[in-house]
């Protein structure tokens, strides 16, 4: 009965997947990859509950801390790169290549 | 049991070459003589060595010194001699000051008979301590008993050589080093492959060369490791296909480098032939004996017909290098005493011959400023000197009875053809098909001769001064040596003989010659 | 029949323990000459006379002392260095045949010598030739006194060296350098055949020394033996200009002409003839394939040499055809076995004597001429140099084999013991030695007689006497030195102990008045008569008229240099330029397009790399696929 | 479950070192938030320098006492073993080094805020105001580096990865120069760099869910039990590889590598070519042979792939390379990949394997030094716009500073592995580890080794080119016209390039002392 939770945490992880790879505004690149750690975060809990111990759901707020820790970093990153190139878009940073 | 003989012979230079790095700015005066004292130090020690050989002691190895260097690895600092590794040295010992005074001028920009300048001032400390460097890397690389001790400088010495040619050659000098040094580091790195391999399925932990003898066994693993270790020789003792980088190295070379790079470092292939693909992997060495044997003679002949098309007098010397390697090898794998014996003597008398060639060539290009032949005729009359010297060591090129380099041609060439080793009469072939250089050699030799120097001279040429003093005492002992040889060659084998028999006991052919005649003791 | 006797080791010293003097002196004079340079400029020439008398005293010395011993002593092997341990020792061998060639080399020698004074006064190199003529005698003397194949080569490779150097002594001529370029090239393929037999021998007999050889030849097989004669012919032919490697001499004569005399006439041509009669253990009996080849070749060569001769108005050329004729009579002779040895040599030493004469009077004729080779442009030039007129007509006579000459004993017994031993050859020969009439006699005619022909600004005068006295000493020996060695077989009877000879019961004699010698005789007067017709009587056009087909058949040397270019000289440079071109493209191509084929993939690949960071996350997207389904995969192997 | 949770242990003894750089770390930001603007470089800069060599002496210490815990510390959560001890000595090492770089002056942003090029900079500029928050973000990528290799549970280990990775995000960030490419570079990497360690968690909750536990050790306990075929495991295997993989740059995962590299502050490229890589390596290491020892038939074969994919497309793609660092970006994509063949090597049961371990190991040292040394170098060649990173740039340099011109030539070498340089012997070290584990009897992939070996060969022969080329450019091809200027370099940088030459020379001419030392640290293998 677990198994449904699972598919689901794989659908998330899945559509945060590709959210990277198909959106181009950087802030929501972004989201999509904290939507795989959350995914991330469903598949810990339940396999917690599987297993019937509590590792996994201690390991889901440490993965929320971190993930908090990364929205500053990363939206630092982001409004700096906004504020010079007046745009958010991943795709128009491409002076770096071959 | 450890002697320094060895070690010294390579520090020294070493040393040299810190001390000649060192010197102030402008002391290139110094930094010339300094190097061509250090060098004639070595000359000395090296032939002090040389006559004690006979009665120093030790089996196959005289002189050995064997000290721990990476005991993790089995890795020791083994050096030592037999008659092989001997003569190759001194071969190097005796180049090396003569290239010095060779290349007194090349660093500090070469002007022409005209006064154009060819190549501009360069550094010439640095010149002179890679030359240095150089020396010592070659003794080491002959002097070595440790397998990877002898990989080590056989990869290392790329590195003088390759800034030698690249910063002091010709117009195409970084193409020429970029290719010679990726040809041979190529070649290299198979065969270091082929040293772990070696060292991991004989599995006594150590790469001194006298325990590895015979203890690989099972014929594939021998197969595989011989090819790792030929393939590498045979690129660094160029053999057909995998000479082309002679040729540019050795045409962009400044003339003394191009001498060391065809006199002695070419030889490295094929004494590592001799002294690791035999000794090593007898019955791999067996079963490809044909194969090799027959690049050998397609290097002799092909070789010989290329060097006859060249119009550029270097490229023309460097093609018969290739021709002359095609018989070294040939005599080594003809597996005969004879044969071996003369293919021994061929890398020596080669370093001279074609040593003398390449630096007689070289005045006549700082002179002139053109490796073209078409460039030149007429020599004879405005520079005798350099004309008589010139033709000498052409002669010496073709083997001319008399001087050194038939002695060894001749060698091989029966040794192969009355090879016991091989039952079939393909060595026979091998032989009579070699002959025919013989022809080809007058033809390319005499016929460079024949542009170059006789005929009408040329305009240029009028303004040729003949030979100095400086060139002479270059030219002079190699072609004493040429001659001397040529008629006593009885010392150099004496002390090769021996050391070929050891190598054909440990191959394990059938070899009458050990019996009675060949051996010469 | 008698073998040759034992080679036995020299012990006692005396002179022939020295013998190694007759090589090392004319060996230092050359070394002095050459090393110390212009410093000798001045007495150069005297050193190199010096030496090479000094040589010709002690080589007639080692005879007197040779003949002194009995029969079987005369062959003494004197033993010098070990030269390739195990394998050569080098040493002489003083026996009758070595030592008369020493005699020839060093005698004939030292006359040349003595004439260059006069011939190269006026070259400011006179030195260097000095010192070339000395190498070329060291050289010769090494072959012919070396008592093994290995010093053999290195003086049969000396002389080469030394004919190199001499024949483009004035290598500022182009021609001159070409044609020496061309001897030794054309030499190194005689000498591949002489490496070659050499390598049989060793390994057939372990030795290269002739004292060893003598007595295991018969262990050999026959196939073995023949596949050395032939091998050495080959060596020989290149040598002595026989076909098919006659091409050289013919050019070789842009030397200087006490060269031509020296090594393109007197001695060192005839070296093939001496390695067939050293190697007499190779082609013992006569009729077997390598002593028939032998004959067969000189006598193909005696004729196409006489053919030359007719046609050339290069008077040294003439003379190099004739050159080429007689020694292939010596090689039908040496091809007969030990009966034909004698007559051989004989007719080397004679010819020595009246072709070195010839070729001497030529070059004083050229000298007064101012250095005219033409004979077209000669004529009536006998009351303007009387002496070297009187010396060209003996040696002219002897070599035509006007009776009791030198030359008239020497040929008439190759001839004879030809048709004996080999009919067809034999009256070929007879043919030559009419056609031999015709051409000498021409050439005598054109040169001497008629009316003057000359340049303008010609003033022939009679040469010096250092030059002329020779002349004279050599035309004495073209008189008087055929019927001395044949008469009586004196020759046969001296060589016995080193080739072999009848026994004494069937010695040959002489006769006078044999067939074929008569026929010889009429031959020749036809010969010389026509001659005499077409260039005494009638009057010699200056410009060669077109000729005949014959003509210029032989004028252009039996199309032997078109042979050569069409049938090596080409394809060789293309073949060249085929494999300079495979090199460069070819095999170097490979290695250049391997490395620009990395290049390419690497600036291909680079691509990839767009610097959009969303195709970065796409190949880790895919990246992590592959690595699931491929683990996934392997579990499931 | 009972209610009752006992109060953990902690060793702090053990833990010390890394204790002391985090402790620092904090200080850092105090500092930031309490010292005058004028002061904080004076106080910054001995602070961490201190810390980190502190923490090295206390390295030394715990090794020469010697008496290592048979257990994780932490409750199981940190192994502090040979092995971690040894990547710990060297990741301090690297560090200091590359602190001493950071502090030179004009390698970061005046003011991060400031759009380039306005007049916010320029007032900032003239200032001279600066991020001194780059020496706690240092120390606590270095405390991250620290604990990545050496967390012995999955949770601790992507902690481990975030505090590690996110300080370097930002320091990415903060070129002085050409700080559009600074930024690009920061966001591309925080933005895969969070993408990657995504996959990583996901494969961690796949483990759990296989295992029921994220510790390494219950985690092989429950490989050595149970059916080794469960696709949870798999997937969990593979994707908790891809967030590895990622952060050594190997290919497929190789992308963000050259784009980085390129724009980060030169400094602090130094500091992840060499700190960051060495960490990952000690953390694949622990991974696959304490956690996932028992799968290697499954995992090895993948990893062949992923070794020789790396070594290839790293020294192909270095060859055309026009950029300095990102041609150094590539060469260190090439040598993961011969790391990646080292890891290989590494399977043999407990004990076999310390001969290729220590090789690893002895690898991990001599590379990231002679890396460090080389970007050191590269700082020093300047252009007026900033460092001068086109190769064309460098022509001739030797003619202009032959010193510099050699050193660097000499790390190329020594990169190239040319004998008589450190580079040598840690290639030697690991392709013998390689042939010798193929060698072995039972040897999943046997022959397979030696191809990889030979391929390694191929690579590096290729990789040689790129090498060479450089030393052409610098030597035999003359000056520029208005060639780049050498800048005088600061006692710091100095010292940098000292230490890395010194090394890579001593090393190349006497390996054993380092031998030693790798092998001492690799006898007791990983605690499992």
């Amino acid at each position: 009965m677990t198994a449904h939770y699972l598919v689901l945490s794989g659908l998330l992880f899945a559509i945060g997947a590709l959210g990277v790879l198909i959106r181009r505004n950087a802030i929501v690149v972004f989201m999509c990859v904290e939507l795989m750690l959350n995914a991330c975060n469903l598949a810990f809990v339940t396999f917690a509950r599987q297993h019937g111990n509590l590792e996994g759901q201690i390991i889901a707020f440490f993965v929320m801390v971190v993930a908090a820790a990364e929205v500053v970093v990363g939206l630092a990153i982001i409004v700096t790169i906004f504020r010079t190139r007046r745009s958010a878009s991943v795709d128009d940073a491409n002076l770096l290549k071959y | 049991m450890s002697s320094l003989w060895l070690p010294i012979l390579m520090a020294v230079p070493v040393l040299g070459a810190i001390v000649v790095a060192l010197l102030p700015k402008g002391s290139d005066k110094a930094a010339k003589q300094l190097t061509l004292a250090v060098s004639l130090v070595v000359l000395v020690l090296t032939l002090v060595m040389a006559f004690q050989f006979p009665s120093a002691s030790g089996e196959r190895f005289k002189f050995e010194a064997v000290y721990d260097w990476i005991p993790s690895f089995g890795v020791h600092f083994g050096v030592g001699v037999d008659g092989i590794a001997l003569v190759l040295i001194a071969l190097s010992a005796v180049l090396v000051p003569i290239v010095v005074l060779a290349s007194w001028h090349d660093a500090d920009g070469v002007r022409t008979a005209d006064g154009t300048l060819i190549t501009p001032k360069r550094s010439v400390k640095t010149y002179f301590s890679l030359l240095l460097v150089l020396e010592a890397m070659m003794i080491g690389v002959f002097a070595a008993t440790d397998i990877f001790l002898f990989y080590v400088f056989f990869e290392a010495m790329l590195i003088p050589m390759y800034f030698m040619i690249g910063s002091y050659g010709g117009a195409q000098r970084s193409y020429a080093a970029v290719k010679f040094l990726l040809y041979s580091l190529f070649g290299g790195l198979l065969m270091l492959v082929a040293v772990i391999g070696l060292y991991v399925v004989a599995g006594k932990g150590t790469f001194m060369f006298p325990e590895l003898v015979g203890v690989i066994q099972d014929p594939a693993t021998q197969k595989w490791l011989f090819a790792g270790f030929f393939i590498a020789f045979a690129i660094k003792a160029p053999l057909w296909p995998v000479h082309t980088w002679l040729p540019d190295a050795a045409a962009q070379a400044p003339a003394g480098a191009a001498v060391l790079l065809v006199g002695v470092l070419d030889k490295v292939g094929t004494f590592g032939m001799l002294r690791f693909c035999l000794e090593l992997f007898p019955e791999a060495a067996k079963a490809f004996t044909m194969p090799i044997v027959v690049l050998a003679v397609i290097s002799i002949i092909y070789g010989a017909i290329v060097a006859i098309g060249q119009t550029d007098m270097k490229r023309l010397i460097a093609y018969t290098s290739i021709s002359h390697f095609g018989f070294i090898v040939m005599g080594v794998f003809a597996m005969s005493q004879v044969s071996q014996a003369g293919a021994t003597l061929y890398m020596v008398n080669h370093g001279f011959a074609t040593g003398a060639l390449f630096l007689a060539a070289g005045f006549l290009i700082a002179r002139r400023g053109s490796p073209h032949i078409a460039d030149y005729g007429g020599v004879q009359k405005v520079a005798p000197l350099l004309a008589g010297y010139f033709l000498i060591a052409g002669l010496a090129g073709l083997s001319l009875p008399g001087l050194s380099s038939f002695v060894s041609e001749f060698m091989v060439m029966v040794g192969t053809y009355s090879s016991p080793a091989f039952g079939s009469g393909a060595l026979t072939v091998a032989a009579i098909v070699s002959a025919v250089a013989v022809i080809l050699a007058a033809v390319y030799i005499l016929w460079m001769v024949q542009r170059a120097l006789n005929g009408p001279t040329a305009e240029p040429v009028k303004a040729f001064k003949d030979l100095n003093v400086r060139e002479v005492a270059v030219l002079a002992p190699l072609v004493a040596l040429i001659i001397g040889f040529g008629f006593f060659p009885k010392p150099l084998l004496d002390v090769i003989n021996p050391a070929v028999t050891q190598t054909l006991v440990n191959v394990k052919v059938d070899n009458p010659a050990i019996a009675e005649k060949g051996a010469g003791q | 029949m008698e073998s040759p006797v034992e080679i036995v080791q020299h012990t006692a010293g005396g002179v022939i323990g020295v013998s190694w003097l007759m090589i090392a002196l004319p060996l230092l004079g050359a070394a002095i000459l050459l090393i110390l340079g212009r410093v000798t400029n001045r007495w150069g020439h005297l050193l190199g006379v010096a030496m090479s008398l000094a040589s010709f005293v002690v080589a007639v010395l080692a005879f007197f002392e040779l003949i002194g011993l009995p029969e079987a002593q005369r062959r003494q092997a004197v033993h010098l260095w070990e030269f390739i341990p195990g394998m050569v020792d080098m040493g002489l061998l003083i026996d009758p045949l070595s030592i008369s060639f020493a005699l020839l080399i060093t005698g004939v020698g030292s006359l040349i010598h003595i004439y260059s004074i006069g011939y190269m006064a006026h070259d400011s190199d006179r030195r260097r030739f000095f010192a070339y003529l000395n190498l070329f005698v060291a050289a010769m003397l090494l072959l012919v006194l070396a008592d093994n194949y290995v010093g053999l080569f290195i003086g049969w490779e000396g002389v080469g060296l030394a004919s190199y150097l001499l024949i483009g002594f004035w290598q500022f001529k182009p021609s001159a350098a070409v044609a020496a370029k061309k001897a030794f090239v054309v030499n190194r393929v005689g000498d591949f055949g002489l490496l070659v037999g050499m390598f049989i021998i060793w390994t057939s007999f372990g030795t290269f020394a002739f004292a060893d050889l003598g007595a295991q030849v018969g262990t050999a097989s026959q196939g073995t033996v023949t596949a050395i004669g032939l091998l050495l012919l080959l060596g020989a032919c290149g040598k002595s200009a026989q076909l098919p490697l006659q091409s050289w001499l013919l050019d070789a004569m842009e030397g200087p002409t006490p060269v031509s005399a020296l090594i393109h006439a007197a001695t060192m041509v005839t070296a093939g003839v001496y390695l067939v009669v050293r190697s007499g253990a190779f082609f013992f009996e006569p009729g077997s394939p390598q002593a028939l080849a032998v004959a067969i070749v000189g006598a193909a060569t005696l004729l196409a040499g006489a053919i030359i001769g007719c046609a050339k108005d290069d008077i040294k050329k003439g003379l190099a055809g004739s050159t080429m004729s007689q020694i292939g009579y010596m090689m039908l002779g040496a091809g007969l076995g030990p009966a034909g040895y004698a007559f051989a040599i004989g007719h080397l030493i004679t010819h020595g004597f009246f072709k070195a004469d010839m070729f001497l009077g030529a070059g004083s004729v050229m000298h007064g001429m101012n250095d005219e080779v033409d004979m077209r442009k000669y004529g009536g030039l006998r009351k303007y140099m009387p002496l070297t007129f009187a010396t060209f007509m003996v040696g002219y006579l002897a070599i035509i084999g006007f009776p009791l000459l030198s030359g008239y004993f020497t040929k008439d017994g190759i001839i004879e013991t030809a048709v004996h031993e080999q009919p067809v050859l034999g009256w070929l020969a007879v043919l030559g030695a009419g056609i031999t009439g015709f051409y000498m006699s021409r050439m005598v005619f054109m040169t001497f007689f008629g009316e003057k022909r000359w340049a303008e600004d010609a003033h022939p005068h009679e040469s010096p006497k250092v030059m002329t006295i020779p002349l004279i000493v050599l035309s004495i020996g073209s008189v008087f030195l055929g019927g001395y060695l044949i008469l009586s077989n004196r020759l046969m009877v001296f060589l016995g102990p080193a080739t072999g000879r009848p026994s004494d019961a069937n010695l040959p004699e002489f006769h006078f008045a044999s067939t074929p010698g008569l026929t010889t005789l009429a031959l020749v007067a036809v010969g010389a008569g026509f001659a005499w017709m077409r260039y005494g009587k009638a009057t010699v056009p200056v410009v060669a008229p077109r000729g005949s087909f014959l003509t210029t058949f032989a004028r252009r040397d039996l199309y032997g240099d078109a042979l050569n270019e069409s049938l090596f000289m080409r394809p060789g440079q293309w073949l060249t330029r085929i494999a300079v071109f495979f090199d460069n493209r070819g095999i170097d191509g490979v290695v250049n397009g391997l490395a620009a084929g990395i290049g390419g993939t690497s600036g291909r690949l680079r691509r990839i790399q767009t610097g959009f960071a969303r195709t970065y996350a796409l190949s880790i997207l895919i990246g992590a696929a592959l690595l699931t389904g491929a683990l996934l995969l392997v579990g499931n192997i | 479950m009972n209610g009752v949770i006992e109060a953990p242990t902690i060793e702090y003894g053990a833990l010390a070192p890394l204790l002391l750089v985090f402790g620092a770390a904090v200080l850092g930001v105090l500092v930031e938030a309490f010292a005058p603007r004028y002061l904080r470089r004076a106080i910054h800069m001995p602070l961490t320098l201190l810390s980190l060599l502190g923490a090295f002496a206390l390295v030394i210490v715990t090794v020469v006492k010697g008496d290592l815990a048979e257990t994780a510390a932490a409750m199981g959560a940190v192994a502090i073993d040979g092995p971690a001890l040894f990547i710990w000595g060297v990741v301090l090492i690297l560090s200091a080094v590359c602190v001493l770089m950071i502090n030179d002056e004009g390698h970061f942003v005046a003011s991060a805020a400031a759009v380039p090029g306005s007049s916010e900079e320029e007032e900032a500029e003239a200032a001279g105001s600066e991020h001194t928050e780059i020496y706690p973000l240092v120390l606590f990528a270095v405390g991250g580096m620290m604990l990545f290799p050496a967390s012995n549970d999955l949770l601790t280990m992507f902690v481990a990865l975030e505090v590690m990775s996110l300080p370097l995000y930002l320091l990415c960030g903060l070129a002085r120069r050409r700080r559009l490419l600074s930024q690009e570079a920061s966001m591309k990497y925080f933005l895969l760099g969070a993408f990657s360690s995504a996959f990583f968690l996901y494969g961690a909750a796949m483990i759990y869910g296989f295992a029921g536990t994220v510790s390494l050790t219950g985690i092989s306990k429950a490989l050595g039990t149970s059916g080794l075929l469960d696709p949870l495991l798999m997937i969990g295997l593979a994707l908790l590889g891809v967030g590895l993989l990622f952060k050594i740059g190997a290919a497929p995962f190789q992308a963000w590598k050259p784009d980085v590299y390129q724009g980060a502050p030169t400094p602090i490229t130094a500091l992840m070519a060499s700190g960051t890589l060495v960490a990952a390596v000690g953390a694949v290491l622990r991974v696959f042979w304490v956690g996932l020892g028992n799968l290697d038939w499954n995992w090895r074969p993948v990893m062949w792939a992923v070794a020789a994919l790396t070594m290839i497309i790293g020294s192909v793609l270095a060859i055309t390379q026009t950029d300095i660092k990102r041609m150094l970006a590539y060469s260190s994509i090439a040598h993961a990949g011969f790391l990646l063949i080292g890891v290989m090597a590494t399977y043999d049961k407990a004990g076999q394997n310390s001969g290729s371990l220590s090789a690893i190991l002895f690898y991990l040292l001599v590379y990231s030094l002679t890396t460090v040394g080389a970007f050191a170098v590269v700082t020093l060649v300047r252009d007026p716009g900033g460092e001068a990173w086109h190769l064309s740039r460098w022509a001739g340099l030797g003619k202009r500073s032959p010193v510099l011109a050699g050193v660097f030539a000499f790390f190329l070498l020594a990169f190239a592995g040319i004998p008589l340089t450190s580079g040598f012997f840690g290639k030697y070290a690991v392709f013998t580890a390689a042939l010798g584990s193929g060698m072995e009897s039972g040897d999943s992939l046997g022959g397979w080794m030696t191809g990889l070996v030979v391929l390694g060969v191929v690579a590096s022969a290729v990789a040689a080119f790129f090498y060479v080329r450089v030393i052409v450019l610098m030597f035999f091809s003359e000056p520029a016209a208005d060639g780049p200027t050498i800048a005088v370099p600061s006692m710091g940088t100095v010292a940098v390039i000292t230490v890395a030459l010194l090394v890579t020379v001593g090393v190349g001419l006497f390996p054993q002392p380092v031998l030693d030392l790798a092998n001492q640290a690799a006898s007791g293998l990983f605690i499992r």
